[in-house]
């Protein structure tokens, strides 16, 4: 079972090809391919789950490559890390692929979604199994790809198309750091295995400013992907992918894989000096969590809020990572993993209703469309963090953490939830109650397929959280934990705090979109500047493009210029070269050489007038002449 | 001179086969094909000549040899006179390796040789020469389509055949025949593997059928669409030489199959109390339709005799065990019982079965029995290996 | 006196040249092929001949005569398919009025 | 003696025929002569205590191949029986060659040793054949199997009426 755990990403990958090649010759299209593959691998990582919390695990390791002295070892191993996140993988997966059926329902690329879904299934589980900076990061570069090709899946829109591109170009930045994070790692350890890495930490061969080095070239990579400061910007423009590309690809896995590599790669953080790796990590994610939700606030387009939301969730993951809450942050990607995922689907089928992401066009769908209403809703308190549901615990964790090391991330952190609260609940409002708003659009229930899925989610959100509950002895704290980071106890005074911040962020929501005791315009006036600086996102776009789209611009300008004069020049004047030496070769080309192949065809040619009339085409005269042939050459053996 | 005891004695041998085979092959050949015709069509059949008209096709014969040979102008006489010849001589040569039973510490078989049943096939096949020749030499365009079409049919349907016999070449480890009945002394090939050796039975017979031209497979001598197909044009001798062919051709297939999934001369190897039980039941069955309005029936017959053939037999088994000798039968007589259940079965199909089309008949051959051989094949050897 | 490898090798030979006699000689199609098989016949006496005679122990001969067999059957049903094609869209299967590419 | 009688018997079987088939006028003689000439070479097969090709040849040859000629010649003109002409003009000079030829090769057999292995007749087992194709000569089964396919398949195109 766990020796044959190498399957698990193989499936998907076959599902890939055998969509991509058969496509619609398929049963369902292909569909019932990758969702029979995503449900095996469910069920397989469940059974490993289960002999994980036997505390079992296990490691296999073959030789990729030689180079040199040093022979480059690949492998997958399987720890509780390991089994939970192939858990939230495969479960909210199959999830989602079930639900995609329904919202992609007659798309003219229908196979080739799942194709991709597929695709991305097979590298995030390969990212997932890795136990090895190699084949992680080709899990990586491959989710990489995968969310590229999904972002821009509807590639006739021009902004999907620019959308793709960018999130591409963005993440490639952290990825370069996290590639010479990884070459550093290579050329000091010389082994890009986690054990063998993680040895020479503890043994101190990587030690000091190298060891900071490198953890900060890795989160680097954890900062592309998570969508974390500075480089967030290409999440929200992701949205214009297909609604279950955004559940599954950028809320529940893909990018929470920038947490699960500080997490996998945690003692590099924690053993650089005084936690200082540790230190910008939970600055980094305590600051993205503040400014996403903020921006949050603001947004109009459900699904931006959902993906704002998403950054200041990876946010607060980092954080919790960063003051030493290793199991706090992955909990909170667990149970991020399951409500976002849920929220997000709950979006898709609102806007599969309403076919537009305008939340001032919708309203009082709350009637037309209960179950999603219902499940939104529990998922909209699992996010701002209500007892008993998942987000809660977690998140509670997370403030804890904060609280016992760093007060300042403390107090942002609750800010934050204040703000997550306030804009959950203001995109329910405005969604689901009121009266509509838009006269052309005609809502309606969503088909079952999609809400099945969405009424599992809420489940799982509803009570995915009791694995981390105090009085049951906090039993995920045992699975996953790390022995160094001593998780701190519960403290009720601080969940009844984050409990009443919570509440109140609902509150005000209430207050101004429900009850609208206060009108929201008059709020806008209020805010003024603050409101514009929102709405334009701190700037940052502009900021990108001031600092680096236009000097990179005028640069290529400059270089244009060089290369029509400069290059352009020389390559001509070779070519003008070359055609006078060819006019002078013409000359010996027409009277040498073709008059000696003319001479030939002519001695061929006349040769062939006198000789064809050999040439009967009656095979037996041939054979008359070749058995003539043999009885020469017989008497002439027999003479001589 | 061994050589030419040698030859005598293979003379000699294929002498005594030869009137065995002219006599019970052809004549009781065509009396029990009458008489099964007759049951199954609810008629008599022949009655007059002889007790129960076993007399019959002796006076048959002797009308044939009485009357003329016919050779059709324009034909081509040397051809037209050697087919039926090239016919008879090979329906006979297939006899020289069946074994017929065990008697005086020997087998009784012409010769054994080590490539049997390949010699089998071989000689199976050289009549289709012989057909053609007719057909064509006859100048007569019923006898000819009826040359082509058997040609056709008997090469398609030599390959089942092969496959089948080579199945149990494979199982035996053996071409000679005798190897092959030795072999089966542990049980019958056609409970071999099961249910392969089931489907190679199938195939066996079903090819065999389609080899000497019968029913459902007999379209070159489709009497209602091409007048007797290939002998259309034959008389007296020559004709009897024929049906001296087909029915040797047949009862060496009959044969041929019970050696190689019956067991051969072999007794089935059952209690006693099983015969004894066997032996009551089919009394039972014989008073039933003895007894019983059913004894109206003509289509009962059959089993009324089989019954009584049952009851003897398993009458003289029990005996046997009960004196305590065995082989209780002679190895001769079980090997007659299986040849002559087999050709029962062929009889009746024939009676049952409409005829195939020449398509359905191709398409046949090639597109299931073909298939179905190989695949055979590949399993058996398969599992044999792994079991091995 | 008794039989050895030489007699074989006679017949096989007469056998080979009565086969090229036809095929040199022949205008039907099939009739050469016919030839052919006899040539092949005549090597296939060859082989086994020498296999018993010159190698008794191994079977290469027979194998060899085994494998030229299948050939000769091969070619025959392509050779056979061959002259049908002709005489479909020719009405003739007579080498020497087989000339369309001639010249 | 015995021996010598059956060959002597068995060459005449093989010769006579096969001259039928070389001059025949008539192509379905011909063809039926090539029956005979099979079966003697299949009695010399025995007489060299081949039976197994003995066995084959006569299945392949005389039973297929034969069969096929036949078929052929009644699906083309032959089926008619007519007597055409059915030599070309080049009867002396393929005469002349075909004889010196087998002239030639008489001479050089009364010229040549051959080595003689001496010893009592061998047994020939099917056992032996099989295991022969499958470890040795493997790959010359194989191939042979291969190009039995491709004929069949290159049979049937070449021979199916196009629509």
């Amino acid at each position: 079972m766990l020796a044959s755990a190498w399957l698990i990403p193989v499936l998907p990958f076959l599902a890939f090809w055998l969509i991509v090649f058969f496509g619609r010759r398929l049963p369902g299209e292909g569909a019932y391919v990758a969702i029979g593959a995503m449900v095996v691998d469910a069920l397989w990582s469940m059974a490993i789950l289960g002999q994980a919390l036997g505390g079992r695990t296990y490691e296999a390791n073959v030789v990729w490559a030689v180079m040199g002295g040093r022979s480059v070892q690949i492998g997958y191993q399987i720890d509780p890390l390991t089994a939970v996140m192939l858990n939230v993988v495969t479960i909210v997966g199959s999830l989602i692929f079930i639900y995609s059926i329904g919202y992609m329902h007659g798309d003219p690329r229908y196979p080739r979604f799942f194709a991709y879904m597929s695709l991305f299934a097979a590298s995030m589980l390969t990212l997932v199994l890795a136990n090895n900076l190699l084949l992680l990061y080709v899990g990586w570069e491959g989710v990489g790809l995968c969310s590229y090709l999904l972002i821009g899946f509807w590639f006739e829109r021009p902004a999907a198309a620019r959308a793709s591109m960018k999130a591409f170009v963005t993440t490639r930045v952290g990825d370069l750091f996290m590639f010479i994070g990884i070459l550093l790692i290579f050329l000091t350890v010389g082994s890009l295995g986690f054990p063998a890495i993680f040895e020479a930490v503890e043994g101190g061969a990587l030690a000091g400013a190298p060891l900071t080095l490198a953890a900060l070239l890795l989160f680097g990579g954890a900062v592309g992907k998570s969508a974390q400061i500075p480089l967030h910007v290409w999440l929200p423009d992701a949205m214009e992918g297909p609604t279950p590309v955004s559940a599954l690809i950028h809320a529940a896995t893909m990018v929470a894989a920038g947490v699960y590599l500080v997490a996998r790669s945690y003692l590099l953080f924690f053993a650089s000096p005084d936690h200082g790796a540790l230190t910008v990590v939970a600055y980094v994610g305590g600051l993205t969590a503040l400014m996403a939700a903020t921006i949050g606030v603001v947004q109009t387009d459900i699904k931006r809020v959902m993906a704002y939301s998403t950054i200041s969730q990876l946010g607060y993951m980092m954080m919790g990572l960063g003051v030493l809450g290793y199991t706090a942050g992955i909990f909170h990607l667990m149970t991020h993993a399951f409500f976002k995922a849920l929220l997000f689907l709950a979006a898709g089928s609102v806007i599969h209703a309403m076919h537009t992401n305008e939340m001032p066009e919708m309203g009082g769908l709350a009637r037309v469309m209960p179950r999603t209403y219902w499940t939104m809703v529990i998922g909209a308190l699992a996010l701002s963090g209500i007892p008993p549901f998942a987000g809660f615990w977690s998140k509670d964790e997370i403030l804890l953490e904060a609280f016992h090391h760093d007060r300042v991330l403390f107090w942002i952190g609750l800010a934050g939830a204040f703000i997550t609260a306030f804009y959950v609940f203001r995109m329910i409002f405005v969604t689901f109650s009121g009266r509509l708003r838009s006269a052309a659009a005609h809502p309606h229930e969503s088909p079952a397929v999609m809400t099945v899925p969405l009424m599992v989610l809420a489940g799982f959100s509803a009570l995915i959280g009791f694995v981390g509950a105090p009085w049951w002895g906090n039993p995920f704290h045992h699975f996953v934990s790390f022995e160094a980071a001593e998780g701190a106890a519960f403290d009720p005074t601080l969940a009844l705090l984050s409990t009443v911040v919570g509440l109140a962020g609902i509150f005000t929501a209430a207050a101004v979109y429900y009850w609208r005791w206060i009108p929201s315009a008059s709020l806008r006036a209020a805010a003024g500047p603050l409101y514009t600086l929102l709405v334009r996102k701190y700037y940052w776009d502009e900021f990108y493009q001031w600092a680096v789209v236009r000097p990179l611009l005028w640069i290529a300008r400059r270089l244009r210029i060089f290369d029509i004069y400069v290059i352009d020049g020389a390559v001509n004047a070779v070519g003008m070269i070359f055609v006078g030496l060819t006019r002078l070769y013409r000359i010996f080309d027409l009277y040498v050489v073709d008059g000696a192949v003319n001479l030939v065809g002519w001695v061929t040619k006349t040769l062939g007038a006198v000789l064809r009339y050999g040439q009967t085409g009656a095979p037996q005269n041939y054979l008359l002449a070749i058995a003539l042939g043999v009885i020469l050459l017989v008497i002439g053996g027999i003479i001589r | 001179m061994p050589w030419l005891l040698e030859i005598l004695k293979a003379i000699g041998l294929a002498v005594l086969v030869f009137t065995f085979l002219a006599v019970v092959g052809a004549m009781y050949g065509v009396y029990l094909e009458r008489k099964i015709s007759g049951w199954i069509q609810a008629r008599i059949g022949p009655k007059h000549v002889g007790p129960y008209g076993l007399l019959q096709t002796i006076a048959d014969t002797v009308k044939l040899l009485q009357k003329e040979h016919i050779t059709p102008r324009r034909a081509d006489a040397m051809i037209f006179n050697t087919a039926p010849l090239i016919v008879a001589v090979a329906a006979l040569l297939d006899w020289v390796v069946i074994p017929f039973g065990t008697a005086f510490g020997r087998v009784l078989v012409v010769r054994d040789l080590n490539i049997g049943v390949l010699y089998f096939t071989a000689m199976a096949s050289i009549t289709v020469i012989g057909i053609l020749a007719a057909g064509w030499s006859s100048n007569n365009k019923y006898a000819l389509l009826g040359g082509l079409r058997s040609a056709s049919q008997m090469i398609s349907y030599e390959i089942p055949l092969a496959l089948g016999i080579l199945w149990v070449a494979m199982v035996a480890g053996t071409l000679s025949t005798v190897g092959i009945v030795e072999a089966q002394r542990g049980g019958w090939f056609l409970f071999k593997v099961p249910p392969l050796g089931l489907l190679a039975a199938v195939l066996f017979l079903a090819a065999a059928t389609a080899e000497v031209n019968r029913v459902p497979f007999d379209l070159p001598e489709a009497e209602s669409e091409l007048v007797a197909g290939y002998f259309a044009e034959y008389t007296g001798m020559r004709f009897a030489l024929f049906q001296l062919g087909e029915y040797g051709e047949m009862f060496g297939m009959a044969a041929l199959g019970s050696v190689l999934f019956f067991g051969g001369w072999l007794e089935p190897n059952l209690p006693a109390w099983l015969w004894v039980a066997l032996g009551l039941a089919a009394l039972g069955v014989a008073a039933f339709i003895r007894f019983s309005a059913l004894r109206t029936v003509y289509l009962l017959r059959p089993i009324l005799s089989l019954a009584t053939l049952g009851v003897v037999l398993c009458a003289v088994m029990a005996l046997g065990v009960a004196f305590g000798r065995a082989p209780v039968l002679p190895s001769l007589l079980w090997f007659f019982v299986k040849m002559f259940a087999l050709v029962f079965f062929l009889m009746w199909m024939r009676w049952t079965y409409p005829r195939l089309r020449l398509d359905q008949l191709l398409n046949l051959s090639w597109k299931v029995l073909l298939p179905a051989g190989l695949i055979n094949l590949l399993l058996t050897g398969f599992l044999l290996t792994v079991a091995r | 006196m008794t039989v050895g490898l030489t007699h074989y090798l006679v017949t096989s030979s007469l056998l080979f040249c009565l086969g090229l006699f036809g095929v040199l000689t022949r205008r039907n199609a099939v009739a050469i092929l016919m030839g052919i098989e006899l040539m092949l016949n005549a090597g296939n006496i060859n082989l086994i001949a020498f296999n018993r005679y010159v190698a008794p122990g191994a079977v290469s001969g027979q194998i060899f005569a085994l494998v030229i067999i299948t050939l000769a059957a091969c070619e025959a049903a392509v050779g056979l398919a061959l002259v049908m094609a002709a005489y479909r869209s020719l009405e003739t299967i007579h080498v020497d009025e087989i000339n369309l590419m001639k010249w | 003696m015995g021996e010598l009688a059956a060959f002597v018997i068995l060459s005449a079987v093989i010769l006579v025929p096969a001259v039928i088939v070389v001059t025949s006028r008539n192509i379905v003689r011909s063809a039926l002569s090539l029956v005979p000439t099979f079966l003697g070479v299949t009695g010399l097969y025995v007489m060299l205590h081949a039976e197994f090709v003995a066995g084959i040849q006569v299945l392949i040859y005389a039973g297929a191949i034969t069969v096929l000629i036949l078929f052929v010649i009644m699906l083309t003109e032959g089926g008619s029986g007519t007597m055409v002409r059915q030599v070309t003009g080049q009867v002396p000079l393929g005469a002349m060659a075909a004889t010196w030829l087998a002239f030639l090769i008489l001479v050089t057999l009364s010229r040549t040793q051959w080595p003689v292995a001496a010893g009592p007749p061998p047994q020939y087992s099917v056992q032996g054949i099989g295991t022969a194709f499958l470890t040795n000569y493997v790959l010359i089964f194989e191939v042979t199997s291969l190009v039995l396919l491709i004929s069949l398949v290159g049979a049937i195109v070449i021979a199916r009426r196009e629509e």
